[in-house]
């Protein structure tokens, strides 16, 4: 028992120090606008700005277009793959991770070649058709996680026995997926997407190369002329990924009431 | 005509052939049982009539109607399954309430079901709770309700006892048996525990790498094995090397000593290695009419099993395990102790080689 | 004294008390099962003698020497755990040799000794093998090896064989029950499984919710358990309720008729409430010498175990459960039939509430 | 079989369409320096640069670094939460797994802000305390696939039972750890190495916000004001992603030979 507090108390300093310094050091920052005192006038420039209202508004759309692409993509693919391919389920597993390790760079270099104003599918041509671009552009960046939450959700549950157990009972595809696959990995699914939306919210490469209005360069721009303005976004962007997390956690909680863990 | 045939049925995975010319009968009503080891193909052939594989070659046919072109949710069949497979967000009323939604039924008929269903399998106080909330026991009999609920016109059991503790295991099978009898439904049951296909079925299927090695009743498989690998996979058997003494008389040298062997010998010499079987059940240590084989021996291992005490006995140059009853008033005999075994010599079973 | 004693044990989890008061004391060479359901604490007595938990009370004494303080690996145990934990990098060789090495003992030795256990275990041709390319059984066998290599003073089991099949697990536990043996060494056999407690045990340590509830030998457990919760744990049991019709004449009332009861019914008066107990080798449906009770009865349920034919029959009130021998000569009785049950009135055991 | 056959070629001219297609314009785009034939002009343009040598340099030393950091925190971390603290599973799995969503720019402010010149540890002062910083800040980054591939290794084996089989031969802490865990998670620990290898290679902010000379600041620059040569770079990095891939691969099949999978 004693062995096991002590080791607890080593683990949450480390995180502090690691993980909570930095954060400290920020939020205290960003509060010092007016001199001498502390304020919260870093926040109320930042909130007031319409360029963080317009770009915000923009991110959140693209993020929603995001896991919607996302989710279509990644769950019947998953499930597939556990239920009629198994073989191949190191080598999906392998393509989702590429993103992880091709720099978004190269990603954005590619589909700009590929969808310039001269070639066969000038996206690039057109604000929409840009936004499709950066759409699929974050889809591949969030697959990853996407994938991987999908398929830990998939594992949790015997995909292919309770798929014989209710075709058996008389169910057809549309069934099973919809009464008994989705239900139990809807969990999986919602945390994937708050993950795919913390990462929209904060993504800069792909945004600013594709020269859209996104809050990732917006960070970036106020980042390398303001002072304190940074700093308060910074907290900003932390509260809104800390949500997100907050919301995969609750989710996963109250999914331990309908199932075991 | 029966109720369920498989006929020529054969399985092939790539190279490897699973199942070769399976051919049976079912009668309605009966209780069949694929006993093997595993890998010999039972699970295979059970999941071909649940339509989860096609045959490479051959019919199934339910009730007279070829069955092999149908899928799964279209033949009418009930699965229970190892793993319970019950849906994880659902309770236990809506699990055994689903095969009935998917039919279509009115609400007030899939009430009356499930509740029905529920009182079989002696867990209607349970109707609300989670799979995750119930013990592996009462998981495999909701999932076997859900199975029963639709009424299917066969009931395929894939090995469903094999996760669960040996005393639930023994309560559970007596309560499958019971439930399919009361029921009256065409039943296959597929395991690898030889006791519990003897004690439930009416017929059991002994498979071996992807053969039929034998169809029989429990009795019938036990008693009169057809083949090496079935007596010896079915109960316990005492195997003991011997040679021929003399063939006319009908007596085997074992050891140092001739036994008598009512068993024919056939057209073997004396002098030939023979390879005897004896079922540890035959001998007993306290002399019992129409027993006219005495041996004497000596007590090397005395193994106490509950009602059973299974003792072994050296009888110079071989051992022989037998089997007698637990007795609160004498004591099992020691190791070491000198003792007489008596059988008779028609429980000698010669194997063929 | 005795080898190993643990007196006054006791453990804590936060503010569960998961053993309380155990007291055993195991002399040199003998083999002593922990038999109880899950959750009765027998596996974390087990790792409180192999110093994997610290008792919150008492001692535990290997050899004379209060071991509580020592870490594990200073105690000198073998152990053998359920999930094999064979050293997946190490090949067979390597594994049995690690304890060895550890110990620094010279190459020559080493060398000498896994040979040796290799041969004990009877997988001298395996020493090569990585784990992964070896069954669950052979698996089982090269730890138990690895354990016995470095001659523990105490060999320590937690369900050793639970992970394996059926057949396998019968003749594993056979081969560890003679090992064992040939090398004398002292033992504890964690296991949730009452045939493998009562077929290798010298003693056994019936344990219930923490307690220590009997300890005894295999036929003391058996037939005469202390305790209504060992009566029912261990082996199968007819549990009959009925009224005490003559307490002088020691008759109690079974449904319809009165049926002689040697065991004294103590201050009970007619018309009280009284549970008996009657192991089903007890019951005969042929008379033998010394049986004084024949009730008449009628067969409901027959069950063919192999060498053991398990027959339920009614008996107006009640069901009897027995066990009868399987004989080729005379098919097991059928479903329905009329028979007589024997017994003797002193195989009945009255049950304290 | 003809199902399964068909599914993996969707699967495959899937992967191609979505990961295949932007690489090929870019490799196609980055050899047509010259003129009208295809050259490989662009990438001796890159090789030959000093810059590109320098930063690249300076970049493979910060990944080393970064990995010997991650390895150090991780490995003993992920054994003892394993084997001690199970109950503490969730919460160090959310630590590691902040990182992928705070946004790095808000580690770099932090960090800025805490390590200034004027603060208690002037490390953004030198050169050498601002790149002791970057490898704490790249630590960060590749920890939650540092602690995953780690976790992941150590969930193959029992380590609980096999600390305690070891223990119970006779075997000290560190003959646990060096003959029996560590031979077991060495797979597991290159895979994390070499995804941290590739994660660091091609980082482009806090090198950025620090500014330190690695290569992805340096591909940024010559994104933003060359033509062909982004793309030569753009296929090296690929490249050079796609080996270490490669590797994670080559000694994942190699761990097949010693052990169950």
């Amino acid at each position: 028992m004693k062995r096991r507090s002590l080791w607890s108390w080593i683990v949450l300093v480390l995180a502090i120090l690691y993980f909570g310094l930095p954060l400290l050091g920020t939020v205290d920052f960003s509060m010092k606008m007016r001199r001498g005192v502390y304020s919260l006038d870093a926040y109320w420039a930042v909130l007031g700005d319409p360029r963080f209202q317009a770009t915000f508004l923009y991110s959140v759309v693209m993020a929603c277009m995001t896991i919607v692409v996302g989710v279509l993509l990644v769950v019947p693919t998953a499930y597939w793959v556990r239920l009629k391919l198994p073989r191949w389920r190191p080598v999906i597993e392998f393509i989702t991770m590429l993103p992880l390790v091709i720099p978004a760079i190269v990603i954005v270099f590619g589909y700009i070649r590929l969808y310039n104003t001269s070639s066969w599918l000038p996206l690039t041509g057109s604000a929409l058709g840009t936004d499709a671009l950066l759409t699929l552009g974050y889809t591949t960046l969030a697959l990853p996680y996407m994938y991987r939450a999908v398929d830990t959700g998939l594992r949790t549950i015997d995909v292919a026995t309770l798929t014989e157990a209710a075709e058996s009972l008389g169910a057809g595809w549309i069934t099973v997926m919809w009464r008994v696959i989705l239900p139990n990995v809807l969990v999986a699914v919602l945390s994937g997407a708050f993950l795919t939306f913390a990462i929209v919210i904060g993504e800069f490469t792909m945004a600013a190369l594709l020269n859209r209005p996104a809050f990732g360069p917006y960070l970036q721009l106020v980042g390398a002329n303001r002072a304190y303005e940074p700093a308060a976004l910074a907290v900003i962007a932390f509260a809104i990924t800390w949500i997100c997390m907050g919301l995969i956690q609750l989710v996963t909680r109250l999914q331990k009431h309908t199932m075991r863990v | 005509m029966a109720f369920l045939e498989l006929s020529g049925v054969r399985k092939d995975f790539e190279l490897v052939r699973v199942v070769r010319d399976f051919n049976l009968d079912v009668e309605r009503g009966e209780f069949i049982s694929f006993l093997g080891p595993s890998g010999c193909g039972k699970t295979t052939t059970l999941r071909m009539v649940a339509g989860f594989e096609t045959p490479t070659a051959g019919e199934i046919r339910i009730a007279g109607r070829d069955v092999v072109g149908l899928k799964p949710n279209q033949r009418n069949i009930g699965m229970v399954f190892q793993s319970y497979a019950l849906f994880p967000n659902m309770t236990v009323a809506q699990n055994v309430a689903f095969g009935l939604k998917v039919a279509g039924k009115p609400r007030a008929e899939i009430d009356a079901r499930v509740a029905q269903m529920l009182g079989i399998i002696k867990l209607p106080q349970l109707a609300d709770r989670y799979p995750f909330q119930l013990s592996g026991g009462q998981q495999q009999r909701v999932a076997l309700a859900r199975a029963l609920a639709v009424q299917p016109q066969v009931l395929l059991l894939d090995e469903p006892l094999s996760a669960l503790d040996a005393k639930i295991r023994v309560s559970l099978r007596e309560e499958i048996r019971a439930i399919q009898k009361a029921l009256g439904i065409t039943t296959i049951y597929v395991t690898h525990d030889q006791e519990e296909a003897l004690s439930m079925s009416d017929r059991i299927v002994v498979m071996h790498e992807g053969r039929v090695d034998q169809i029989g009743t429990p009795f019938e498989i036990y008693n009169t094995p057809a083949t090496s690998f079935v007596a010896s996979f079915v109960g316990t058997l005492n195997r003991i090397e011997g040679i021929i003494a003399d063939p006319s008389a009908g007596t085997v040298r074992v050891g140092a000593r001739d036994v008598a062997v009512a068993s024919p010998l056939g057209a073997r010499r004396a002098g030939e290695q023979v390879s005897l079987a004896l079922r540890p059940e035959a001998v007993t240590l306290a002399p019992r009419p129409g027993q006219d084989v005495a041996i004497e021996a000596r007590i090397v291992e005395v193994a106490f099993l509950g009602s059973v005490i299974r003792v072994r006995a050296d009888i110079g140059g071989a051992t022989i395990t037998l089997d007698t009853f637990n007795s609160p008033a004498s004591p099992p005999p020691r190791i070491g102790d000198a003792v007489t075994l008596h059988l008779s010599s028609s429980d000698w079973v010669v194997l063929a080689d």
